[in-house]
């Protein structure tokens, strides 16, 4: 931890920034504990919403580049996301990506199986907790007597900050493990920052560090952690419970696994992988105990919204991105394929 | 075989013909395209095709790649079951396909669009059917134009319409 | 069998005419190995072997009108005892499915009368399937009382089963009924001629022809010692009972073979009496035949032993 | 870093020039990025073809090499070599498939054929750029050979190799080594007898120092590969304690137990339980069949026991299990003959007088059951009349498409003996005569002058059911004489059906086992149909005779010698290259989650539970990838067929339906869309 008295006269100015995300980012920063006073006295706090009042303004008359470091959370949702996210990257040295949302789209990102149509439908006309018999739906622009009302531009397409504006450095995990913010701190602190565009973590899996017996795999059936009591000590996956860990970044310390639940692959998946959920898809497949399809079926009705379990978090940044958006009828919604697809048992013939 | 006008199957194809990556496997499949081959069998030039050593090689990222970067479907090829040159990758194929299929779905990719079929060195006309029914399958869902929903700000390749004449295509059609 | 299986019947004209002994022993021996028969309301011709020939589009309408009624019954089978009725039945049944624009003609057709049947909604099987297939040998062993030890039998498939080709069954040379009469007790043949053509209809067009047929049968028939053939067919019992003496006088032959339906000698192996069998419904008496039952055949005294010099017969 | 990549379309004469624009192919592939040459040429394989590709590497300094010609499985070796000529690796070199794969199937259209041919050639040079220098394994060949099958074929290829020099384990599932050919009494067209000349090479086997006689044996387990195979056999027991046996024959003179002897006999004849199958057997011990033994199925009798004058019979004899290593494998196998009771109207089982062809052999053999007499089958009655049936099972739909090539001589074999030692009327009824080859026809018209009845049609019934007089007692063969156009019926005493060569009813198992490819009817793969008959698929594992399609003696021996001479290269090598085409773990960044451990299908994984990583042991290694594509931490290296080389070769394939070309990072927004 570099010493108080090292710290140069001017202090380094430091942002935090909150797009689309729950807030957990914000929080999993004061998990540093009592480090955050070291925060405090080696940088100057130039924004963070979440903790003090600031205005855009005060940032937009910063010279740019004039902020050091920016910990930017939060996925790309709507326009203000996006006019931020171009904002905060002319103002900062060095911009990281801070949590699931911002690295890799997060759980907002699970937004892109569906469509902005689909979205307001729901949350202002079907929800089962709405009530707004007037059907009113948010509008960019409102007039009212005291004058324009307006709100962001709510996108179809959730994206990652690398996807709006380029990113120095990746901080995955929802929220990231205090010893990463730790790490990052004390990197850039002590100027010994990794080669630009490096996530700061490890590059195995989560079963680098989980403590579970793992032998070979033979899944015969797939079991929601209520169905039922693992065994504490054996490999959850080899238990029938569906476990990202295989495929996710390590870094947390496996605390789902510890704890019976399968990992839910926040960290993202590993260095260097393109697609997460295709890595998911590809091993979990391998070591299906069936080789007809009718077998092979039968398991995967044990699995219920397989898209959900792999791109967990990483859709936005994932190769798949989004759903598929239909453009019959001119205009575009995401589509639902209610085809059966199962395999066709002739092709085993 | 006389050129086969694809608006036919469904205007939204425009002058475009449907696009198929075939994933072969290195010892039947693509040696009975060889042999389809050696033997003039006509068949669609939908479809354009990457040896694999075995279908067990298939990484379903390889799937989702071509999907992304503008195939229309995939069609992965292997030996049949029990015949795998390398004695069973070709059911890890029929596994991962399973899964991915259903995973696909949920991203309005039609399972139809992904197929999975085999074809052992001596089938070149198993081969032909294949790629024949293949092409027919994709023919009838259109194309899939995953792809531009999110690169559209980047110009197409000149052979191709723009999204928008598509759409108009479309709502005449 | 706890509760008995359900299936549509469809007796066909024939039953309720010459072969009216071949369905109520059907009937009545299903009822004994508990297969609960629920006859097609308001069913009609299916159209006999010549319709088909005549008018496709008209004959196939007509028998998926039967299809179409019997598959409102509660049933997923739809069984037959006619031969002919079975091979229309399956035959429609069959290329409706496969022909598209069949199903769509036959449906049309069907619409005026309100009612549309979907190809493959019922499985269309021949009784005897059912017997052999649901129910088993051993089930069947086990309701015999009387055996017909001491009778032999010619089984005549007729040559309509067996087209199109019935799966499992090879339809060069079955042996189901063979098997079926051998668990009855009764001696059987190896009949040549199980499958041949009995004439059909030819017998209205040229009896040189169809008299010819027959008198093959026959023949070969007693050529293997047959007490009775036993048929699973209208058709083919009509003609070789009825003409027999018709063939007879025309061929100069002396011809004596009762013929008889297989659920007749069924109901009399599961006891029966001859009244309950409709016996005597046919033209030649099986009486004759029917004494032997229970009388030891002389091959059971001595037994045939193979001649040392013999090479060895392959294993069957 | 940039390369230089080298395209090279062949015209391959009219076969790609003529459907696909090899001039413009080659100009638009310059075009393409990192592409340094494009050239077209009309034969790229022809010595010139291949200098203009060395010239090209060492003036203009190339690093990568596509050639757009045919299929990598006819030239990829050559066009490797000759870069590895002008100093490049040979694993950055690609080929793009545009005869096989374009000009060949889309000769509709030279539009779609240079369409296609176009993306197979973007997506090469898109691969090659990602390919590594590679160096592939060297591996030393072991001399010794194991011949499966102990027919004229095994023996021939295990004698070639022995007389070479080298070490021959010959294995045989039967007792006895000669297969179908020590069944037969003469051989066709020379009549020669079979024995006479089959016998000597037996025996030699049998005494040859280099020769490794196994026999009563099978293959359970096959591993390795080219050069270094371990082979798992089972020798079951024969009970016999072959060191103090002396093939006496008191054994089973004494025997009680006779059985049919379905196996040497064909069914035609007895043996007892302890039985040598036939007296010029090599081995000269006999085997305790113990199905039919009687001290087996009820505890006593070991007559056999008592009457042994040295005491060899040992029925606690084990099975024993014996690993072997060998440098080669040649696969013999044989075939079977087609069971006639499967076309139920030929009556065979039901009508005695039917037989199968190899009945028949038996019954015509000097040796067999009848002592050569052409009799019926109640032992005394001599045929009048001989009906003989082809393409039984053979160039029939419903069984064998394929005509079983021996059949035909093998009826007029035959009806010339029938002839010969009965007079009886002899009727063929063939579809086609087929007689291709060195004397055969002459064969042919030697029968026809002799008498012998051609009817040509297939056989539609054989049945004892008399219809006319004439009739009665005979065997009635129902067939359409389409010469005559007339359907016939031809009473006769007796009927050889000329059943189908078929492959042996395991061969699907047993190409699985030796990793090599069956055809659809069950017969083992060559490499190629013309160019290399005898290979397969899988280096170091070669076929002969009947395994591979129907075949008489000449064309099996000829194989078996081929077979061994392609065996022979191989230890005269010494040593062969293996491709490096092989999977490795990056250990440093393995998790040990070990889904791919039970995956791969030789082993060839091992988990190393220290410090809790797998391991591929390059060795076993096959290169399928089946792991590399599961891993799920994406850190096992597939090389040649890399992440990276796909992906790469994905985007080339779809070059011009590409979105963005890889800039995937501006993303259509949709606020200004109808509402």
């Amino acid at each position: 931890m570099a010493k108080v008295q090292d710290q140069p006269t001017v202090k380094p100015k430091l942002a935090l920034y909150w797009a689309s995300s729950c807030g957990g980012c914000d929080i999993a920063v004061l998990a540093i504990q009592e480090k955050i006073l070291d925060v405090a006295a080696a940088f100057d706090l130039v924004l963070w919403p979440c903790v003090m009042d600031f205005k855009k303004r005060d940032i937009e008359a910063l010279a740019d580049g004039e902020i050091d470091v920016c910990l930017f959370n939060g996925a790309i949702r709507n326009a203000d996301n996006e006019e931020w996210a171009h904002l905060l990257r002319r103002k900062s040295k060095t911009l990281v990506a801070y949590g699931s949302c911002a690295v890799e789209g997060g759980i907002p990102g699970l937004a892109n199986f569906t469509d902005r149509q689909q979205v307001t439908q729901f949350v202002y006309h079907d929800s089962p907790s709405t009530v707004n018999p007037a059907g009113v739906e948010p509008q960019t622009l409102t007039l009212v007597d005291e004058g324009e009302l307006t709100l962001p531009e709510f996108w179809t397409t959730v994206q990652t900050l690398d996807q709006v504006v380029p990113v120095d450095y990746y901080l995955p995990g929802c929220p990231p493990e205090a010893k990463w913010t730790i790490a990052a701190v004390e990197a850039i602190l002590g100027g010994k920052l990794p080669a630009p565009g490096s996530v700061i973590g490890m590059d195995v899996t989560v079963c680098d560090e989980c403590q579970r017996k793992r032998s070979e795999k033979s899944i015969k059936h797939f079991y929601r952690p209520y169905e039922i009591i693992p065994d504490p000590e054996v490999c959850l996956l080899e238990q029938g419970l569906f476990c990202a860990g295989i495929a996710t970044r390590a870094g947390c310390g496996a605390l789902c696994p510890q704890v019976n639940m399968g990992c839910r692959g926040c960290y993202g998946p590993n260095e260097g992988v393109v697609d997460g959920g295709a890595r998911l898809i590809s091993a979990i497949a391998s070591v299906l105990d069936a080789d007809t399809p009718e077998a092979i079926d039968a398991i995967l009705d044990t699995l219920p919204d397989p898209a959900g379990y792999f791109y967990r978090f990483s859709l936005p940044g994932s190769l798949m991105r989004r759903a598929r958006l239909a453009r019959d009828n001119g205009h575009r919604a995401a589509v639902l394929v209610t085809d059966s697809t199962r395999l066709d048992p002739h092709l085993a013939e | 075989m006389p050129k086969r006008d694809y608006s036919l199957d469904n205007p939204a194809w425009g002058t475009r013909r449907p696009v198929i990556v075939g994933f072969l496997c290195n010892w039947c499949s693509y040696r009975a395209a060889d042999l389809a081959g050696i033997s003039r069998m006509g068949y669609p030039s939908t479809l354009r095709d990457i040896r694999i050593m075995c279908t067990g090689r298939l990484d379903p990222t390889f799937v989702i790649k071509a999907l992304r970067e503008g195939a229309d479907g995939a069609l992965v090829m292997g030996c049949h079951p029990g015949q795998c040159h390398y004695d069973a990758g070709n059911y890890k194929a029929m596994r991962r396909m399973a899964l991915l299929r259903r995973t696909l779905a949920q991203f309005g990719v039609h399972p139809d669009r992904i197929q999975l079929a085999w074809a052992s060195a001596a089938q070149g006309t198993l081969f032909t059917e294949t790629v024949f029914k293949m092409t027919n399958a994709i023919a009838r869902l259109g194309p899939l134009e995953w792809h531009d929903t999110i690169d559209e700000l980047v110009p197409r390749a000149p052979a191709m319409p723009s999204a928008e004449t598509l759409v108009e295509e479309a709502s005449h059609g | 069998m706890s509760q008995s299986r359900q299936y549509a019947y469809y007796p066909g004209c024939s039953m309720r005419a010459t072969a009216h002994a071949y369905d109520r022993t059907a009937r009545r021996v299903s009822e004994m190995l508990d297969l609960s028969l629920q006859e097609i309301e308001d069913w009609n011709c299916c159209g006999a072997t010549e319709y088909m020939s005549i008018s496709a589009l008209q004959a196939y309408s007509l028998v998926a009108r039967n299809l179409s009624l019997a598959a409102t019954q509660n049933a997923t089978d739809l069984v037959s005892p006619c031969s002919a009725c079975y091979l229309n039945l399956r035959k429609t049944n069959d290329n409706m499915k496969k022909y598209p624009d069949l199903n769509d003609q036959v449906n049309q057709a069907l619409a005026a009368g309100g009612i549309s049947y979907t190809p493959g909604a019922l499985r269309v099987r021949h009784l005897l399937d059912v017997i052999v297939e649901d129910v088993g040998f051993d089930a069947v062993a086990a309701l015999v009382k009387q055996p017909l030890k001491g009778m032999k039998v010619a089984p005549y498939y007729g040559c309509l089963i067996v087209r199109p080709s019935v799966d499992g069954y090879d339809t060069e040379y079955p042996t189901h009924l063979d098997k079926l009469m051998q668990t009855l007790g009764a001696g059987v043949v190896d009949f040549p001629l199980k499958t041949h053509c009995c004439g059909g209809h030819m017998t209205q067009i040229s009896e040189e022809t169809a008299f010819e047929l027959i008198r093959r049968i026959l023949h070969n028939a007693a050529d293997y010692g047959a007490d009775a053939i036993v048929t699973l067919c209208p058709m083919c019992q009509l003609n070789l009972d009825a003409y027999q003496p018709q063939v007879n006088a025309m061929f100069g032959t002396r011809f004596n073979i009762p013929i008889l339906f297989f659920t007749q000698l069924m109901g009399l192996a599961f006891g029966l009496t001859f009244d309950e069998a409709e016996i005597g419904s046919e033209i030649i008496p099986a009486l004759a035949a029917l004494g032997k039952i229970g009388q030891e055949s002389p091959e059971q005294v001595a037994p045939k032993r193979r001649d040392k010099k013999a090479l060895p017969m392959p294993i069957p | 870093m940039d390369e230089k990549i080298g395209v090279y379309v062949c015209h391959c004469g009219h076969n790609i020039a003529g459907t696909v624009d090899v001039e413009g192919l080659s100009k638009w592939a310059s075009t393409l990025p990192d592409v340094a040459v494009a050239r077209d040429y009309r034969f790229m394989c022809s010595s010139l073809g291949q200098e203009l590709v060395e010239k090209d590497i060492k003036e203009l300094g190339l690093t990568r090499v596509v050639v757009a010609a045919c299929s990598p499985h006819m030239h990829e070796p050559t066009f490797r070599r000759a870069c590895e000529r002008a100093g490049l690796n040979r694993y950055l070199f690609e080929m793009a498939n545009i005869r096989e794969h374009a000009s060949w199937v889309h000769q509709h259209s030279i539009e779609s054929a240079t369409d296609k041919a176009k993306s197979l050639v973007s997506g090469a040079v898109r691969r090659v750029k990602e390919l590594k220098p590679l160096e592939p394994f060297m591996v030393d060949i072991n001399p010794t050979t194991l011949v499966v099958g102990g027919g004229i074929a095994g023996i021939n290829a295990a004698l070639e190799i022995a007389n070479a020099g080298h070490a021959v384990y010959l294995l045989e599932r039967e007792p006895s080594i000669g297969g179908h050919m020590a069944q037969f009494d003469k051989t066709f067209p020379t009549l020669d007898c079979a024995a006479c000349i089959l016998t000597p090479k037996m025996f030699d086997v049998g005494n040859h120092p280099n020769i490794t006689l196994m026999t009563y044996s099978e293959v359970e387990q096959v591993d390795g590969y080219v050069g270094n195979f371990k082979v798992r056999v089972r020798q079951k027991a024969r009970k016999i304690n072959t060191d103090l046996c002396t093939g006496c024959g008191d054994c089973w003179e004494k025997c009680p137990a006779k059985v049919v002897d379905q196996v040497y006999e064909a069914g035609l004849g007895y043996r007892t339980a302890i039985y040598r199958p036939f007296p010029q057997a090599v081995p000269k011990y006999p085997v305790i069949d113990m199905e039919s033994c009687i001290y087996y199925q009820k505890g006593t009798c070991k007559a056999c026991e008592k009457f042994c004058p040295t005491g060899a019979i040992d029925f606690e004899q084990e099975d024993k299990v014996l690993e072997l290593n060998v440098g080669n494998i040649v696969l013999a196998t044989g075939y079977e003959l087609f069971d006639p009771r499967r076309i139920s109207p030929y009556g065979y089982g039901r009508l005695a007088n039917v037989f199968t062809s190899l009945e028949f052999e038996r019954m015509l053999n000097a040796s067999g059951p009848t002592g050569g007499k052409v009799i019926l089958r109640d032992g005394e009655t001599q045929p009048k009349s001989v009906a003989i049936v082809h393409c039984v099972g053979s160039r029939d739909k419903n069984h064998n498409v394929y005509c079983s090539a021996t059949c035909c001589m093998a009826a007029l074999k035959f009806g010339h003996l029938v002839k010969e030692r009965t007079g009886a009327e002899v009727y063929s009824f063939y579809i086609d005569i087929r007689t291709s080859a060195k004397n055969y026809e002459e064969f042919y018209h030697r029968l026809l002058d002799e008498g012998m009845n051609f009817v040509r049609g297939r056989v539609a019934e054989i049945t004892d059911a008399a219809r006319q007089p004439g009739e009665e007692g005979k065997l009635v063969v129902q067939v359409e004489d389409t010469l005559l156009g007339k359907q016939r019926r031809i009473p006769v005493d007796m009927v050889i059906l000329m059943g189908a060569m078929e492959p042996r009813r395991d061969a699907v198992d047993t190409a699985h086992r030796f990793g090599i490819g069956c055809s659809e009817a069950g017969f083992f793969t060559e490499k190629h149909p013309k160019l290399d008959p005898v290979a397969t698929m899988t280096d170091g594992v070669f076929i002969a005779g009947a395994c591979q399609g129907p075949k008489d003696i000449p064309d099996s021996v000829g194989q078996g010698a081929a077979a061994a001479a392609r065996v022979l290269t191989l230890i005269g090598q010494g040593r062969v290259e293996i491709e490096p085409v092989r999977a490795n773990i990056d250990e440093a960044r393995c998790s040990g989650c070990r889904i791919c451990n039970n995956l791969c299908p030789y082993g060839a994984i091992d988990f190393i539970e220290e410090p809790g990583v797998s391991r591929v042991n390059p060795a076993l290694c096959k290169g399928c990838g089946t792991c590399v594509a599961a891993c799920p931490s994406q850190i096992i290296t597939g090389q040649h067929f890399t992440f990276e080389s796909i992906m790469a070769q994905i985007e080339g394939v779809l070059f011009d339906v590409r979105a963005g070309n890889g800039q995937s990072h501006t993303v259509e927004q949709l606020p200004l869309e109808p509402a």
